[in-house]
């Protein structure tokens, strides 16, 4: 992993930078909100939050084009978010609302947006990533000059899928960034216990794909990477890995019990909050004052606001379409 | 209840984990095997504490390698062990699916013989829980279709509790499908289980005018069913038939041919479900016995969607098996098809 | 014959290569992707000649990782182009399983309507050639069972040329399964193929006396026996049902609801085979109209010996569906279930 | 790959080293008799011949313990001979007859024989690994003391269940030996088409599994190898895997036209046939004279015209044992 964080000056105008930890407040706020809304089962099925590894999409997602394709997990509301799907239809989603975008078919497992080209939403581990790499293919194929970028966690890198969809976009040369999200556990199974070389990039080698390892709680160094990684993508050399070291704060799912981890090891990485540290450096670089700060999150605070009251407000699709969306309507 | 001696009350995952706990005393040969079996303590905490007692050799964590270490399983099954794999739930299954289909089930015939496969498969199954379309098949039925595997759906505290040692005492692959909404199903059992078999479909309720097929899950709404309908001058038979491959026929068929009347209620897609084959059997071998034609309520032919009044929707529901047989009992042509 | 101008003799291979060539010239998105597809001439020789037509980024060999490039096909298609799959055999499907049901099958329901998945899946199925038990699976009944793709059993030379073309352009993922022993098959046909669809069964033969419901190859063991009974006095209906999914009930159930009687011919394993469905259908909605039970002929429920005499006895054969109907036509209760 | 061989008279006493060439030469008599029995249609399905192949399981299988289990694939005739299967009971499961070590159920993809635990004879490609080190776990959680040996095709690792296993092999140390048969291709696809990082070391140094590649022409470099890898297994440092280059001198199976390769590179390669640069090897160094050939030779042919005869007089099984074996009988 790299050691040293390039300079913020060098990366972002005071805008960018400001508007960065917006966005992760947002994804922070957001996530907050939700748990709150399982708690009152507003909100049902599975819920896996993102808190603690939100420099990690906010770091690279900004960086495609917004006609470049995402594909996530289950673990995905963030990412979702960053490449513009809103809030509220997020929200009603998760509502099982028919507003929500995916019709409330989907859950918080399986958002989906095609006009902002928001693939999913996948709960299968691992199998993203041949999906991700078809899309890449197909891009190829058509010369459309976009790329595709698809999140996983270290966990699914010991899954049949990665390492086919690994070797074919390698194979095929296939405009696909990988990025795996290395928070170090697969549910309550440490990465020592899941897989045989640590080291995750000798992986990569193994598949003749360029890669880079950076600290996935310090936006600075994934925004930096990821510069580099999507344009090695976009100029047709090739896949690209790019593994992120970082931490979920929160457990797996809400029905877990953390009994596989120390509360001392959770609480130091707690010490690298990746939104905490972000704005103390943007307001000691006098990026922000306490009061652009305040402002900040009260515009997050009323987005989420609304996007609750966009959720209750929604409505039930009506029971009897529910054999519809099983073949298209032709 | 509390207050008797002789009883106690107990979840299914507490009786599913209580199988395990004696099968691992019982024989050294035995140790679990799947992800998060260990130290994250059980995807549905039935084998929390089974690390602790028994160590990470016997309750052994695995990686995401579904083929993989299924495969593990078979081979360490062949070489002597008797392993209990547990796959987490039936749908991350498919990825396994070769290692099943083609090496565990075609092995001892391929071999003339020669080895067996003495390997237990756990998961759970089903939906309810509004986990959507990747996270709630129910496809032990679909399984049924494939010789050379057995496939045990217990139902009860008592059968997800005493299939197991059965299961590992039989020479063959045998896959285990826990329903994952009976987990917190809380029943009155003795203070010791007494033993069961893998062989045999059960009769849950006796009954005169018309025979309830089921497994799994569902076989509390048919019992609710029942109970509703009695109300209403109605007997219904209900049968669990435990065991879904191979089936017994005998216990459905004879029910069949004292009812006249059959209605097979399974939560698999209706097309190609289970419940098909069994109402094939009972047009080969009780044709001339019947009343009426046997029908089926299985579940929509949809991927689950998450809604949670859509996900209710596709699942068959107690409400629907009532007007169903009255409408069959009621006779004539009454029953729509889609 | 070759002094017909207007008609030519052809293999199943060539019309299904003929398919495939025109298929790529139609459309720029189409391209053919799989094992061996190219350079080694396509293993059952079907795309043979094609790498050298339309080169290697539309003709693409891929590597052993059926997982992998099935999902690449799956999300080619949600990408805009017209990819067509192939797996080499179905027994090596199980492999891809997890992309096929999990993932092509449910993502237009789980996106609420949003992305559909136009990929056509190929692959040979079918035993009869002592592959033995891990290269003999016929699993397209099976396969029926899933919502959310389509099934297609081309059994005719006309239909493996013809329903590529509606299956490209179908908006939904459409699996295709080519019965491995009719690739020699040769057939006079047409100058020019004419289109066909793939939403409807095929009534091959008229029959008043008993319906013959089938699909594959299983078709001309069931001509050969209607032949064998029209000898006899005996006039089968032989229907073809060509799509597994979704099933067109109307055809078989206007015949059977003729004929009074049906027997389906199934090459799949008995329990849980495609048959056990139709008949539930018909048990549901023709029961009136039947004058006997209907009756299946399937494989042995077991793994495909590889010894010819054994594989010969665990598939259909038309003796025993000619043995069957007559005791079903002579009526009373007399066909034996094992 | 390594350039040297070792010296013969360092790995071979004279008896070791003529029995090495009788072996090799009845795996070559052997196969040669299955094509003309494939020809004569007595033997049906798919055949797969290792002609050229005969060093890499030469050079490995006699140096395991006759109580270590072998897994193979459908191109195993010459495996199974050197574990121990008799000639006679594989031609007879070739031929289809109940005397067959698989009593006719199997054929030529799918040999079995538990008294020499040989484990098959798999035809899905990948499949066997998983198993292999399923065996190894059975072995080391019961302290037997047995290893494992798996082999397979390059072509096998492009699937998921060789990534699987490697990394379950590895990550418990299981006593497994991977034994790759590089023939550069898999069916019609040639390795470069096939595998992104063609230096397969690099795959297992991804597992963390210690490997070596050798000429799989070279009996005596495989042989040397295969001693090292083999005690590296047996003394519990875990799996490891051995690459050996080597090339099939037929087609595929029975049915390829070759339509993929030139006849130029076949028969550079048939250049280094093993048997024939083995035999004159074991000439040069006055191992055996022609009188001592002539009579191994002659001794091949019997041991393969009485397993064609056995397999001539064997008998069919009844059809009423149909469904026999797909349950145990108890
Ligand atoms: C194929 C499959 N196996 C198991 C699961 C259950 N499961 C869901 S998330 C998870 C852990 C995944 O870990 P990782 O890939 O590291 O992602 P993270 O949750 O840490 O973001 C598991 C085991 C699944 N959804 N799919
Ligand atoms: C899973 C699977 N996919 C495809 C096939 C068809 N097939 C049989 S052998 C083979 C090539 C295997 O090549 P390799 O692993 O290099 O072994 P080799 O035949 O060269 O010994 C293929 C594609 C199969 N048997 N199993
Ligand atoms: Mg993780
Ligand atoms: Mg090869």
């Amino acid at each position: 992993m790299e050691k040293t964080s390039p300079k913020l000056t060098e990366l972002f105008d005071r805008d960018t930078a400001v508007e960065r930890l917006r966005q992760m407040t947002l994804l922070r706020r957001f996530e907050e909100k939700s748990a709150e809304l399982y708690s009152a089962t507003k909100i049902r099925g599975f819920l896996h939050l993102y808190v603690g590894q939100e420099a990690v999409a906010t770091g690279i997602i900004p960086y495609l084009n917004p006609d470049d394709g995402v594909v996530a997990t289950y673990r995905e509301h963030c990412h979702a978010l960053l490449k513009g799907v809103s809030a509220a239809s997020i929200m009603a989603e998760m509502y099982g609302k028919q507003e929500g975008c995916s019709r409330g078919r989907g859950g918080s497992m399986h958002l989906f947006d095609a006009a902002s080209r928001f693939y999913g939403g996948w709960a299968i581990v691992g199998g993203g990533m041949p999906l991700a790499a078809g899309l890449a293919l197909a891009d190829k194929m058509q010369h459309t000059g976009r790329i595709n970028c698809v999140f996983f966690g270290e966990g699914a890198m010991a899954e049949g899928e990665f390492h086919e969809a690994m070797n074919l976009a390698s194979l095929w040369q296939l405009p696909v960034l990988f990025v795996c999200e290395n928070n170090l556990y697969a549910m309550g199974t440490r990465l020592d216990l899941s897989e045989a070389q640590t080291d995750l990039s000798q992986k990569a080698a193994s598949y003749n794909v360029a890669s880079r390892a950076v600290d996935g709680m310090d936006l600075l160094q994934v925004t930096e990477a990821a510069r580099q990684a999507i344009s090695h993508v976009r100029s047709g050399q090739g896949p690209y890995f790019l593994e992120c070291r970082t931490y979920r704060f929160r457990a797996h799912s809400m029905f877990d019990a953390e009994l596989y981890r120390e509360k001392a090891e959770v609480e130091q990485w707690k010490q690298r909050d990746p939104l905490l540290s972000y704005g103390q450096l943007l307001q000691k670089l006098g990026c922000l004052d306490d009061a652009a700060l305040e402002q900040l999150e009260a515009d997050v605070a009323h987005e989420v606001d609304e996007a609750v009251r966009y959720a209750e407000a929604g409505s039930w699709e009506a029971v009897e379409d529910l054999s519809r969306f099983v073949y298209s309507e032709t | 209840m509390a207050d008797d001696n002789d009883k106690r009350t107990l979840s299914y995952r507490e009786a599913a984990g209580e199988g395990l706990r004696e099968a691992l005393n019982r024989d050294e040969r035995v140790f679990l095997m799947g992800e998060d079996v260990g130290r994250y303590g059980g995807c549905f905490a039935v084998s929390k504490g089974l690390l602790a007692e028994f160590g990470p050799e016997r309750i052994r964590d695995t990686p995401l390698s579904e083929s993989g270490f299924v495969g593990i399983g078979i081979g360490a099954a062949v070489g002597g062990m008797r392993p209990i794999v547990e796959i987490m739930t039936v749908n991350f299954s498919l990825l396994a699916l070769d290692q099943i289909v083609n090496h565990a089930a075609t092995l001892l015939h391929m071999s003339g013989g020669q080895f067996n496969v003495p390997v237990v498969i756990r998961m759970s199954t089903g939906a309810g829980n509004q986990l959507a379309a990747q996270h709630s098949h129910r496809l032990e039925g679909w399984y049924a279709h494939i010789p050379g595997i057995k496939i045990l759906a217990p139902a009860t505290l008592e059968d997800v509790h005493g299939m197991l040692q059965p299961a590992l005492e039989d020479p063959d692959p045998v896959l285990i499908f826990e329903h994952s909404v009976l987990y917190n199903l809380q029943q009155e059992v003795p203070a010791e289980f007494s033993a069961v078999d893998i062989s045999t479909a059960r009769i849950h309720r006796v009954g005169s005018d018309v025979t309830l097929i089921t497994y799994g899950a569902s076989l509390y709404k048919c019992l609710d069913a029942a109970a509703t309908l009695t109300e209403q001058g109605i007997e219904a038979e209900v049968i669990d038939l435990r065991v879904l491959r191979p089936l017994d026929e005998t216990t459905f068929l004879n029910s069949v041919r004292k009812t006249r009347r059959a209605l097979i209620v399974d939560e698999g897609w209706r097309s190609g479900s289970l419940s098909a084959e069994i109402s094939a059997r009972i047009m080969e071998q009780a044709f001339y016995d019947l009343d009426a034609p046997v029908e089926r309520l299985c579940s929509a032919e949809v991927p689950m969607p998450y809604a949670q009044h859509m996900e209710q929707a596709a699942l068959p529901q107690p409400e629907a098996i009532v007007a169903m047989i009255k409408r069959m009992v009621a006779g004539g042509d009454g029953v729509d098809h889609e």
